[in-house]
């Protein structure tokens, strides 16, 4: 695969706000159950904005620098502008990753949608997972939704280059 | 400070010795080994020399190396070439008897033949990786053509019982390969001694060129061509013959013969005093692989509640090449075939690191390496929820399994 | 003496600039390019900057060339990569159109994909060896997978009207190859101006290394891997990437680029010079090739009466490396099947050599061999028995055709 | 192919007893279809004892170092011995021939025996192919020869080292 870019290898080299947060005001954890990359997201919030942001991750060198990443592009912005953040957004503000790496920024976006409705419902407020609050057609988004979760899997299971009808390849490292 | 390189089972830098052989046929000496020619004719004899070199590594007659362009044509060649032969007249598909711990050179290859109508068996491996050659006894019918297990597995290092496969496939009227691209120059190599019909091994993983690896066909054995094209190599593979490669191939193949038994032993000397040594300064590793059988230069450790890319790029950053185990830093994202084969769960198949010593090795490194990792396995484990979990009580000693 | 060089379609010297490219690669940067630490990453960078290097030669994307361990690899992959895709589908057995002039490489898998089961339509040529493309209008049909034509011959240089064809093919929903291993450096190589999908290269005709090549593989053109393996070339071919001679290939491309059009005026004028010399100083000879459309560097000399394995022989001898037109001298004893296709005799196509020049070539070293020449013809025809009988009047001016 | 030895090389270099003998006792002239080689020999012969040999040679280097050779070797020697020297014997004396050019030393022996046949027609005797003077059997020894010469011609056509199976070659040369 291409390397990673010298952003991401800073993230690495020096990951921001790592950790935990004591009295969270949310907190949310996404985990992949094929490649078993794991992000758990605390987050702080004053006024609706997050004024802190700590993140545990089990994941890969991009896992840690979309965790990394995400948590300073968070910190100081309002809950909506924090929807709006999408995982594309992420990965750009690290110069990109390399095509099959795409998807681990997704392991982002979601943990940060997961701990903003943990943040939500304690607030008694239902965030959906379209990121609008009170959406009305919940259920719907909820199984589009699912759908995205099944690829996410599946772009642990596919090279995203792979030519077409080319025979599955194995697995394991190739020297 | 300088880099350290642990990761010899992926490639090894060229010996200088085998640079200062190559060097005339990459200046003056630029014939094409097929021209008749004086130039020509100058490159037939260093092919012809190099021929013999890389023959006496494995007890191998110099007419039966063909020259490849690496141990993943060997492979591909091994295997299409056999069933390509056989298609032609039964009635029944051809069968293929394989391992699941193959390098992908194989495996994929064998998956190819399958949708092509080929038979193929996957052999099961032990907790340590290993073949059982009972399992290759009971899985070899009739139809089965080749039986391919590789020699010793890259990823765990651990050596497969190839002779007491051999042996069967003989008794069966099976054709037998094996992989020794790992083997080679790390433990004896010998045709007769494994018992082995076909034999592949590459150039870049014995101190040689990159580009260049051999296929050894015993005398009489029924295989088809891989590359069709001019008469090179008795025309059993076309390709104008990349001469400095194979001259370069031809002295690696020399000096590991030289140098084998001595490097085998301080090697393993220094990868036990790694094992030891992450043994007493980590907690929760496991070493995988298995505790005898295995390469002399190979260790693969299992660091509970990490990822082995974040470790990998980690050490990276600290100036200490490895690879991790599973291939998900090589843009593959599956957890690793080898250590799911033995058994392990694929959460426990990610935090692996594979260490692979070579020739220049030293204590120091060790040393050093040892102390980098402590910190930076602490560092990573700081950063993973599973740990936290862990210290807080809230998760067992984790999915490991050994 | 010096050795005279005059047989670069063989294989040309690697350009020290190339060499001095591949270097590092050689020496302490040897990293395997799949590896993802910081060795790793350097091959990677270096293989990408090389493989632009490459597509810029051609007209293409870095994104559709798939590096190989040469021509010959690439010419297997094409024509197999093809007829394997194909395969699966159709009820009719797949056809594939190719000429009866092309190199060994395609020519022998062309002949096994028969045996194989392929339709498989040889197209002949005129008597400059050249294909015309009413025939390969003619030979197309609905099943036709795969048109297959050469840019350059090897034996007479003669240049093939591949854009011509490549129209055809493409109206006819085939896809199209050519084999550009000769063409490359020597004329302008262009994959759009050629429409082609499909184009093979290799580096050690244009002062590269020896042992790897290119197939150029139009985005979205479908086709199989040849070679099974790791996911290396995205998945296109297996194997642990070549780093110093694909480095050494993207350099070699660099500089064909920048020399072509002054490389190709000088050799031109300098085999011109060559020709007329033997058509003044030698009688009965006869030119082989297209007059015009024929590669800058190439002259195809037949010389009646003589056998041109002895000349060869005689030449070498004076220090003056060519080679036959036939390739008698390397082993295969058939005349020429190029020179057959174009009409010859087979006695005809026997006497031939084959000079083809290089970037050192000068203007001492085409005086020189033409005075060699001038007495190794006279030496050889003194022994014929042939030329015995001609001088005597017992014999017609000999079985040329020109 | 493996290359010529040092051997032939030598006769390649400088041919022994190349031309033409103006008023021969014997000629032969034996030519291939296939390659088209061809070699013509002259001897003079006294007393039974071949006194002189020369030849005239279309052909291989292999071709040329035979053609000289055998004129070496012939010289001196008596009609009867002679008949005796074989191929193989000739190939021999040049330390060996690459495996695809053993067929090209057959040339010479055909050549010599053609010119020895001569030389008995002159003297009215009839020499068999088989090389017996008066050969009881003549019809089948030509037949085994026409045989032969098939053979001959076939070695121009097959590869002696081409692996089992393997599908015929195109000719041409590789480069
Ligand atoms: C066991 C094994 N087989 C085959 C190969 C492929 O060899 P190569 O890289 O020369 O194609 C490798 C290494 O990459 C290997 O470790
Ligand atoms: C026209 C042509 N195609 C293919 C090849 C094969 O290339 P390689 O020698 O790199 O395998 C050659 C030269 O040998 C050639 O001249
Ligand atoms: S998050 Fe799964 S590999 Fe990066
Ligand atoms: S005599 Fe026919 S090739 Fe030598």
């Amino acid at each position: 695969m291409e390397p990673y870019t010298e952003k991401v290898m800073d993230h690495i080299r020096n990951p921001r706000n790592v950790g935990e947060i004591d009295d969270p005001d949310g907190v949310g954890e996404i985990g992949n159950p094929i490649c078993g990359d794991v992000m758990r997201l605390y987050i702080k919030v004053e006024d609706n904005r997050i004024t802190d942001a700590k993140f545990q991750t089990f994941g890969c060198g991009a896992a840690i620098a979309v965790s990394s990443m995400l948590t300073e592009l968070v910190i100081g912005k309002t809950i909506e502008d924090a929807l709006r953040l999408s995982n594309r957004a992420v990965a750009e503000a690290l110069d990109g990753l390399p095509p099959v790496k795409m998807h681990c920024s997704a392991l982002g976006e979601d943990a940060l949608r997961a701990a903003i409705r943990d943040y939500m419902a304690k607030q008694g407020q239902q965030l959906c997972v379209c990121g609008e609050l009170d959406c009305p057609c919940r259920p719907e988004c909820e199984e589009r939704e699912r759908t995205r979760e099944r690829a996410h899997a599946a772009a642990h299971g596919i090279e995203v280059e792979a030519p077409e009808d080319s025979p599955a390849t194995a697995g394991g490292s190739t020297n | 400070m300088a880099y350290i390189y642990f990761d010899h089972n992926a490639t090894t830098p060229l010996d200088p010795a085998v640079l200062e052989a190559m060097m005339p046929f990459l200046h003056e000496a630029h014939g094409n080994a097929s021209s008749f020619h004086s130039p020509g004719r100058e490159a037939r004899e260093a092919v012809d020399l190099a021929r013999k070199q890389v023959a006496s590594l494995i007890g191998a007659q110099p007419a039966e190396i063909v020259f490849t362009s690496g141990g993943t044509e060997a492979d591909n060649h091994a295997l299409r070439g056999v069933i390509a032969r056989v298609k032609a007249g039964a009635g029944q598909p051809p069968h293929l008897v394989t391992s699941a711990i193959e390098h992908p050179a194989v495996l994929n290859t064998a998956q190819m033949l399958e949708q092509q109508g080929c038979a193929v068996s996957y052999l099961p491996v032990d907790e340590y990786g290993r073949v059982r050659p009972e399992d290759a006894r009971s899985a070899i019918n009739d139809a089965t053509a080749l039986v391919s297990v590789m020699l010793a597995n890259n990823e765990v290092g651990t050596i497969q019982p190839v002779a007491a496969i051999a042996a069967i496939a003989r008794e069966r009227k099976a054709i037998m390969h094996t992989d020794a691209v790992q083997g080679l120059g790390r433990i004896p190599v010998d045709v007769d001694a494994l018992g082995v019909d076909l034999l592949s091994i590459s150039a870049h993983k014995v101190y040689g060129p990159k580009g260049i690896g051999a296929l050894y066909i015993r005398r009489g054995t029924r295989i088809a061509p891989l590359i069709y094209g001019g008469h090179q190599e008795r025309r059993r593979r076309g390709g104008t013959e990349n001469v400095p490669a194979i001259v370069g191939f031809g002295r690696a193949c020399e000096l590991a013969g030289e140098l084998l038994a001595e490097s085998a032993a301080r090697e393993a000397r220094l990868r036990d005093r790694l094992e030891q040594g992450i043994r007493e300064r980590i907690e929760h590793v496991r070493i995988n692989g298995h505790p005898s059988e295995r390469l002399p230069n190979t260790l693969n450790v299992g660091f509970t509640f990490v990822e082995g890319e974040s470790l990998l790029m980690n050490l990276d950053i600290e100036r200490v090449a490895v690879s991790t185990g599973s291939a998900c830093s090589s843009g593959d994202l599956q957890p690793s075939h080898v250590l799911l084969a033995m058994g392990f769960e694929a959460e426990a198949a990610h935090g692996t690191l594979r260490f692979s010593l070579g020739r220049r090795t030293t204590e120091e490194e060790i040393a050093t390496v040892l102390d980098v990792l402590v910190r930076v396995v602490a560092r990573v484990r700081a950063m993973s929820p599973m740990y936290r979990d862990f210290i807080k009580g809230r998760r067992p000693a984790a999915a490991s399994k050994a």
